[in-house]
């Protein structure tokens, strides 16, 4: 034994202010590790940053409107032909007549003070509100049949490309290739801005109104679907996230462990990977077809979302719960607790920092799923608001991905605008959901 | 279930959104659902039975198939009524700032067909800008999205186009000539010898849609895109058309048959439905009305090309004739 | 040392509390207990003693079946807890445990308060009524650990915070808070000073009044000190078990001998 | 009494029975927990338990039942003359149902009494206009046989209804009669709400394996389908993938498979290192503040819109590539390339691999670290040897979580990879995966039963059974591994 | 028990290996080490005494900056090793480990084999060659500790399923493989039966011939037996520093003395 002692390599004694060479090799290449990290973190922040400003560069027009603010008589020899008042026979005037009536008043008003350019059609200047807004001013009428005959102040959305215009889409030069809009409007547009007829506002519409056809992407809005994605994910949280954890709890600290149990193990390891649009599949088949559900209603894309969120949370669940030190068990049922008290005592709560972090990807992911809901009929145009649940989870609704899914093919470069700020919704939604997670998982966090 | 829905083709989908809107304003009844998903898909869906968890409505860019309706017949959706509202025109266009091109489907296929006839053989394509394909072209390197093979355009395209310029360049018929087998077979295979398109990257599938062609477009400046009249018809600033056999696409031209390259649109209504979800009837005779598809309806101004035929589809509609064999 | 204390101790005869038949453990392969019979008893502090690695802790924790959480330890043979046969189907190994209390060898405190640590087995087990029962369940098993005046100002700081022999005790303490009636100790003292060591070997002699205490110690004088009777293990075999005294003075067996000989701790 | 309601009483009855029950059970125990087997809390529990579950599941069923059984009652009381031509029963149920609902409307505004009602007739009234008056609109008039069958409808539900309330409250009231009853000190409370609670446990697992049941009952009739349609051979083992319009397709699922293999093979060269270098700099490195701020910023990525990333890799990312690669290295000059999609993808990927990780890092015991820093290793030298091994099985669960999501993607393969069906060693080329072809087909407008569109199917259960090899062979990789260590 | 040992020792004069001036150690707000200035000296065994709690842990992981670890802990003071501040800016904390070895007061082995376990040293610093090398200092090492004949069929088996004591010996064959200057064990032999405590001690001997060892134990015995010079803590102060001989025959502080003499392990 004491000769092994002297076998031990005797080392000079190197200042410990001069970094031996080794060391400096060493701490090089700690240097670098640690660069390696704040690279992948600045790389993930910086694709972060780009992917952002994109959107957020591009999105943010579509909180603002152009809008016109015009004098509209409403003649009651076209809307209550027979002056009886009688809603019926209101109700039958439609809204192309009430189009003629908005843009006659425009003209008036542009002819009156002066701003109409000589040669200016009418039709041009009734092209440059909104298709939206005779519907606007017949909903007035309709709820309001008194109004008929007298002359309301009215604001209508301008045109799209009016509206691009003000916001940097549509120049003068594209405007004389644009068969949609032309240089004079666009003229025409500038100088009532300047006569103060036409202002860009903030527009609650793009988030509390429906979609609206692609003849109108100045009127489409997010109610629909903010309200269809609501519904989703609160029907996804309430299930998955507690079928997730007991799923999770009971493969990793009750199963046996058996072929059985690594069946199921592999098998969600599978459901994993199956493509999103699967899952709609089975849906249609389970819940539509089988089950009886209503196509297009935001029960089944919740159902739908569940099941596809689910061994999105199992996973990092278990690999959470696992990381749990045994010794910590040890000690809590050495004292007698049973099991499951060790487990929702102990266990669960070093597992829950894991745990929220897959439930913040899974429910960010379902957020922003739009395959599975092509097949379930959710993406789809859908005006009418659903109710309030529950009944309401079994109306048809739209979401927000559908949205901006459905957004970013259509014809008009409008649309792009609002499929960008769709995405910022979106993403305030997603934010929204995950802060509060966020939040929890802070608390949760300890080292031992 | 108180609401239409119908389901169906992503070229219809704009028209159809369009009505439901309308309808949706100027009657008591609730607004239309309108599902995209594709033409196939709508279909089956139409035809998964009758019943409150159907569709009412499947909207189609392309004819019904047999195989569909025997579904159908199997599943008891026994009569549907077919209802063409108009035409939808397709287009060839490059960036805004690209060369002119006035086309013909010979040039389509001389430029992306994967064999040409050369010289009264059969070469494989090897051309690789357009003025190796017509002298009088510009030298710009050939390069083609065209609709990848899920799209109804596709066939269009094959038809119209790529088998019209085989033909028109003599392929064709050497293909036939190399052909074995008997008439059928041989025209058969010619045909499919004619669709065959170069894989080396110059004509490249786009399965998504006209805006992903047109990004494709923004990021390759010198592609050529295909793209439907309305798509183009609201992107006139970014986008430059060519003229194909001398024709530039218009509503005007397509309606007169000038513009060669043109698909019918339809939609398909189950008959057990109607009477029984409220508003049905309503809305088809909405629909196929002058004030929507006719030639100064809002759908002409998005770009559809008004059907000549529309009051016999009005007539037809209003009377609910289901459809009779297929032809 | 005052080895005396041996001779003072009449030996009553007992109840057997804890009867082991024909013990067998095996960890996958390897067989760490072999046929152990003992039979330990009543109101009895017994001491396990044997070279590491002779399988103490594993027939330890056989006792009160935390052998159950390890996937590879597989128990054979009988362990009979008053008369009944703890690994019969129908017993509750929770409510074994909770009569069968057990301080670790490594001290593991949950990452929670001080307090809590005592607490969690009285409030489990419903010990105690309301808050005011619990705290002086907190208070006087903490002081039973000889605990009490270093932590009183900071109950709620968290027990991992502790310096090594703290944490033993609090571990001790939360064992001794759910009152078992038989506390198995793995050695409890390895990390304390020699004061907070007579402390809880006074603790030890003082529950010894009513129920039995099993420790594992390397201490012989602790052993001697504490303990009415001592069983030496080598090899996972049991290789003596007896009075205290006489495994001391009068070992039967050779291995025993040498062991105790070679006494220096 | 409406489904809420009564759910809500059976649920008040159940929170009253946790309460008498705790209760009960301290005063048989004289008020002494000790004497108690369990925690009163427990006793409580049980009553809950018994009360509310039995109860409920029978509403559940009974729900599930009664309008089947009703269902089939009325519909052999319509005659075939009430059947219009092309239409089928189960459409005239629709009406009748509507019209059932109609007439509860009516009723409950109280323009109409019941007898009113039963002595209505549809052939003399006119029913349609006053089920508008009330907001119910039918779309014809309503026939005599359906107006009657809609009053029996309307009879047997209420009748049902009635029932179901009598039937669940009886059941919960035995349910906390039998309960209270069973409170005894030594009644095993606690084994009985913790087996309940491992019964729930067992579901919620199980609810894994019904989704794979449904999974492959959904895609298996129409496989069989398509593989009567194309030959098998051919699909498995053709490697072109060439489907037509109009028929006489190639569908070879091989270039497919390798597209979908490349792709995520290079969305995670990209992910994996990027994303466990982030979490080991968040776990190890990172201040307290910056970990905080860094984390879930990082996690956004994983919520953005997949379009976002898509239209990134179509307009950004495939051009730069393009342009400074691929043309300069003679690799072809096509923006889009598997080198795109998988480079885009694997930023949506980060996440999946950083925060996971960085949790299953963040777990592992300081001692650890202490033991390694002790010995003079650096920081790097005791991520690298002592702490990524202690959380690697976390750390493998995270990767193939992400794998997964690289095998499942779509929106970023069709617009940064394209749509083209190629087996080329060039990540310059583009490709395309097997989901995007699901989708692709599967939303196309082709003919449903053609061989084009049903080939979803066969490729949607060739992927399910692809990935569960994969998912084996990782299995028994990383218990090979772990068997070393635990 | 030998005390006669403590005599057979000549005083000679040492280096000072490591001079602690006015060190301060903080938990937050709570002071654990007050003011301790003490040398110690090279090629001498130094034992550090006192009540659990008093700060021995604490004031033994300043040695070799284990302390930076802890978030809520700050040092002030100076520490020099050689006579280079080990807290000065320049100085790389992971060279200092090198030369400072530890061992642990809980048994803290890797999750790896047994061999890898100790191999971890030597391979980070770059101590051996080749292979063969690496599996010589294994065994020596292992052997060192006691744990050779134990282990030595079973090199890959897994360090954590070792018992308590064979996992204590472990990490001294870790900490010894890396051949530091000073190495600081925190109670390195509390869970060890009195044969493997012996060698241990042994070991401790040995190492003396060439570098500084700092121990903590409980044991006075122990103190007496391995020291040269012993250190008595008191709630975070030095009380007493001195000649292991008269600090246990004749200390010069009354807390020492109440300490000593009280004195039972
Ligand atoms: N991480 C920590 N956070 C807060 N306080 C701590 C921490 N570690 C130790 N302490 C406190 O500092 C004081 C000194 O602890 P230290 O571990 O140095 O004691 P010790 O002398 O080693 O005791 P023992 O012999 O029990 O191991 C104790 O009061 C302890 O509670
Ligand atoms: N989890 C385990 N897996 C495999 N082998 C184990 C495990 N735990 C202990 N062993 C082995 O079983 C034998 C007995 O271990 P045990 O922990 O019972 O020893 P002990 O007598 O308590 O020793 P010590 O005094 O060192 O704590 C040892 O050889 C040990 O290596
Ligand atoms: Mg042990
Ligand atoms: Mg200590």
């Amino acid at each position: 034994m004491t000769a092994e002692a002297t076998n031990m390599p005797a080392k000079a004694r190197p200042s410990l202010y001069a970094i031996d060479p080794r060391t400096k090799r060493r701490n090089a290449a700690e240097k670098r590790f640690r660069l390696y990290g704040v690279a992948a973190v600045g790389f993930g922040l910086l694709a972060l940053v780009v992917l952002l400003s994109s959107v957020l560069g591009s999105g943010l027009g579509a909180f603002r409107q152009s809008v016109l603010t015009m004098q509209v008589p409403l003649d009651a020899a076209v809307l209550d032909k027979e002056g009886t008042r009688d809603p019926a026979a209101i109700a039958k005037v439609t809204t192309i007549a009430y189009g003629k009536l908005l843009q006659d008043a425009l003209t008036a008003e542009l002819t009156e003070k002066a701003l109409l350019p000589a040669g200016m059609k009418p039709k041009d200047v009734g092209g440059m509100i909104s298709k939206e807004a005779p519907a606007q001013l017949r909903n007035l009428v309709l709820a309001n049949p008194d109004l008929i005959g007298t002359t309301v102040s009215f604001d209508a959305l301008a045109n799209g490309r009016i509206d691009g215009f003000f916001k940097g889409r549509v120049t003068m030069e594209s405007a004389k290739l644009d068969s949609n809009v032309s240089p004079e409007q666009l003229e025409l547009a500038q100088a009532m801005r300047d006569a103060g007829l036409l202002a860009l506002k903030f527009n609650p519409g793009f988030i509390f109104a429906p979609d609206a056809s692609e003849l109108r992407p100045e009127a489409a809005g997010l109610g629909v679907a903010i309200l269809g994605s609501a519904y989703m994910m609160l029907i996804v949280l309430v299930l998955s996230l507690p079928i997730g954890v007991a799923a999770s709890i009971y493969l990793e600290e009750f199963a046996p462990k058996n072929r059985f149990t690594d069946l199921i193990e592999v098998n969600i390891a599978n459901l994993a990977a199956v493509p999103s649009i699967v899952f709609g599949i089975l849906g249609l088949a389970a819940f539509i077809n089988f089950g009886g559900l209503p196509q297009s209603s935001s029960v089944v894309g919740g159902l739908v979302l569940t099941l596809m969120t689910l061994p999105r949370i199992i996973i990092p669940a278990r690999a959470a719960l696992k990381s749990v030190p045994p010794s910590i068990k040890d000690a809590a049922l050495g004292v007698g607790a049973s099991k499951t008290q060790t487990i929702f005592h102990h266990v669960l709560p070093l597992a829950m920092p894991g745990i929220l972090t897959g439930a913040i990807i899974g429910l960010a992911q379902a957020l922003g799923e739009t395959a599975p809901l092509l097949l379930i009929g959710m993406v789809a145009f859908v005006r009418d608001y659903p109710a309030a649940p529950p009944e309401g989870f079994f109306d048809p609704a739209s979401a927000i991905p559908v949205q901006i899914y459905s957004w970013t093919q259509r014809a008009d470069p409008a649309f792009t605008e609002r499929a960008s700020g769709a995405i910022i919704v979106l993403l305030v939604f997603l934010l929204v959901m995950n802060s509060l997670a966020v939040v929890l998982r802070r608390k949760f966090e300890r080292r031992w | 279930r108180d609401q239409i829905q119908s389901a169906g083709s992503s070229t219809v989908l704009p028209y159809a959104t369009i009505v439901a809107e309308a309808f949706g304003e100027n009657f008591s009844f609730p607004t239309p659902v309108v599902e995209s998903g594709g033409s196939g898909a709508g279909r089956k869906k139409l035809c998964e039975g009758v019943g409150e968890n159907t569709i009412d409505i499947a909207n189609s860019s392309s004819r019904i198939k047999q195989s569909d309706i025997d579904t159908c017949k199997a599943n008891g959706v026994n009569e549907i009524m077919e209802v063409r509202f108009g035409y939808d025109g397709i287009v060839f266009a490059s960036d805004i700032n690209g060369k002119e091109f006035a086309f013909t489907p010979a040039d389509i296929y001389g430029a992306i067909g994967a064999n040409v006839a050369k010289d009264g053989k059969v070469v494989a394509n090897t051309a690789k800008t357009w003025a190796d394909v017509k002298a009088d072209f510009p030298a710009q390197d050939i390069l083609m999205f065209i609709p990848g093979t899920k799209h109804g355009t596709r066939e269009v395209f094959d038809t119209k186009v790529i088998e019209a310029g085989c033909k028109a360049t003599g392929a064709y018929d050497l293909f036939l000539a190399a052909a074995e087998g008997d008439d059928k077979a041989k025209e058969k295979a010619a045909v499919a010898q004619c669709n065959t398109l170069r894989t080396d990257g110059t004509s490249v599938d786009i399965d998504g849609d006209y805006t992903e062609t047109l990004s494709r477009i923004d990021a390759n400046k010198n592609a050529i895109g295909v793209f439907g009249l309305s798509f183009y018809q609201n992107n006139t600033d970014k986008l430059r058309v060519a003229t194909m056999d001398g024709v530039m696409p218009s509503v005007e031209t397509i309606a007169k048959g000038e513009y060669p390259v043109s698909r019918p649109l339809y939609f398909y209504v189950k008959k057990a439905h109607i009477g029984v979800v409220p508003g049905l009837q309503e809305y088809i005779d909405f629909f196929v009305s002058d004030d929507m598809a006719g030639p100064n309806g809002p759908l002409a101004a998005y770009g559809l090309v008004p059907d000549p035929e529309l009051a016999k589809t009005q007539e037809m509609v209003k009377n609910d004739v289901a459809m009779g064999p297929l032809n | 040392m005052n080895d005396m204390r041996l001779t003072e101790r009449a030996v009553e005869t007992k109840d057997i509390k804890i009867a082991a038949h024909d013990v067998q453990v095996y960890y996958g392969a390897s067989h760490a207990i072999k046929d152990v019979h003992i039979d330990i008893l009543d109101k009895t502090v017994t001491a396990f003693i044997g070279p590491s690695g002779c399988g103490k802790s594993t027939f330890l924790r056989c006792l009160n079946r935390m052998n159950d959480t390890i996937d590879i330890c597989r128990v054979e043979g009988e362990i009979l807890l008053d008369g009944e046969d703890i690994y019969d189907k129908k017993v509750d190994p929770v409510q074994l445990r909770a009569r069968v209390g057990m301080v670790f060898q490594k001290p593991n405190p949950f990452p929670k308060s001080i307090y809590d640590n005592v607490a969690y087995g009285p409030k489990i087990h419903g010990l105690v009524k309301n808050k005011a029962e619990l705290d002086a369940v907190v208070e006087s098993s903490l002081r039973k650990a000889a605990l009490w005046n270093e932590v009183k100002d900071r109950l709620d700081a968290p027990g991992t915070g502790l310096s090594g022999g703290q944490q033993q005790r609090l571990c001790i303490a939360r064992a001794v808070a759910t009152s078992p009636e038989v506390l198995l100790m793995d050695e409890p003292c390895s990390a304390l000073d020699p004061i907070a060591t007579a402390q809880v070997e006074e603790l030890i002699d003082e529950l010894r009044e009513n129920f039995s205490v099993v420790i594992v110690t390397h201490s012989m004088q602790q052993a001697a000190r504490v303990s009415q009777r001592t069983a030496f293990f080598h090899l996972g075999n049991l290789v003596e078990y007896g009075e205290t005294g006489q495994i001391f003075t009068n070992p039967k067996d050779p291995r025993t001998e040498s062991y105790i000989t070679g006494r220096i701790g | 009494m409406s489904i809420g309601l009564l759910s809500l009483i059976v649920i008040a009855l159940a929170a009253a029975g946790f309460l008498i029950g705790r209760q009960l059970a301290l005063s048989k125990a004289g008020g002494d927990i000790r004497r108690l087997h369990s925690l009163p809390g427990y006793y409580g529990q049980t009553v809950f338990l018994f009360t509310a579950v039995p109860a409920l599941l029978l509403m559940l069923l009974w729900l599930l039942v009664q309008p089947l059984l009703i269902e089939t009652r009325v519909t052999s009381m319509i005659s075939a003359a009430d059947i219009p031509d092309g239409s089928s029963a189960n459409l005239v149920m629709t009406d009748v149902r509507r019209v059932a609902e109609g007439i509860d409307l009516i009723l409950a505004r109280g323009q109409l009494g019941e007898t009113d009602i039963a002595a209505m007739r549809a052939d003399l009234a006119d029913v349609r206009s006053r089920l508008a008056e009330v907001g119910v609109a039918v779309g014809t008039n309503v026939k005599p046989g359906v107006f009657e069958a809609a009053k029996a409808y309307r009879d047997l539900s209420h009748g049902g209804h009635l029932a179901l309330t009598v039937a669940v409250l009886a059941l919960a009231l035995a349910g906390f009669g039998y309960a209270l009853s069973r409170i005894r000190p030594e009644f095993r409370a606690r084994n009985v709400s913790e087996g309940f609670v491992r019964v729930l446990l067992i579901a919620a697992s199980l609810v894994a394996i019904l989704t794979t049941v449904g999974i492959v009952l959904s895609l298996v009739f129409e496989t069989i389908h398509f593989f009567r349609l194309y030959p098998a051979s051919k699909f498995f083992l053709s490697t072109t993938w060439n489907p037509k319009f109009g028929g006489g397709s190639d569908l070879g699922i091989w270039p497919l498979i390798w597209g979908t293999l490349y792709i995520s093979v290079i969305a995670l060269v990209v992910a994996v290192p990027v994303g466990i270098f982030a979490a080991i700099f968040l776990a190890e490195y990172a201040s307290k503040k910056v970990r905080a701020m860094t984390k879930p910023l990082l996690e956004v990525l994983a919520g953005i819109p997949t379009i976002v990333y898509g239209l990134f890799a179509l307009i950004t990312v495939g051009p730069v590539l393009r342009d400074w690669f691929a043309q300069p290295l003679g690799l072809g000059t096509s923006s889009s390339s598997v080198m795109t999609a998988g480079l885009v993808m694997g930023i949506m990927l980060i996440p999946f691999v950083s925060s996971l990780s960085d949790d299953i890092i963040n777990a592992v015991p300081q001692s650890l670290r202490d033991g390694s820093y002790g010995l003079g290793a650096t920081q790097s030298e005791t991520v690298r040897q002592v702490i990524l091994p202690a959380a690697l099985p976390g750390i493998v669960g995270a990767i193939l979580l992400a794998a997964s999501r690289a095998i499942g993607e779509t929106m970023i393969v069709v617009l940064g990879a394209g749509a083209a069906a190629k087996m080329s060693l060039n990540p310059f080329e583009a490709m395309t995966t097997v989901t995007v072809k699901i989708v692709s087909q599967l939303t196309g407008d082709t003919e449903f039963a053609s061989p084009e569109t049903l080939v979803s199917f066969a490729l949607g259960l060739t992927l399910f059974v692809f990935t569960l090899g994969l998912n084996i062979l990782a299995l028994v990789i990383v218990r090979k591994y772990r068997e070393q260590y635990e």
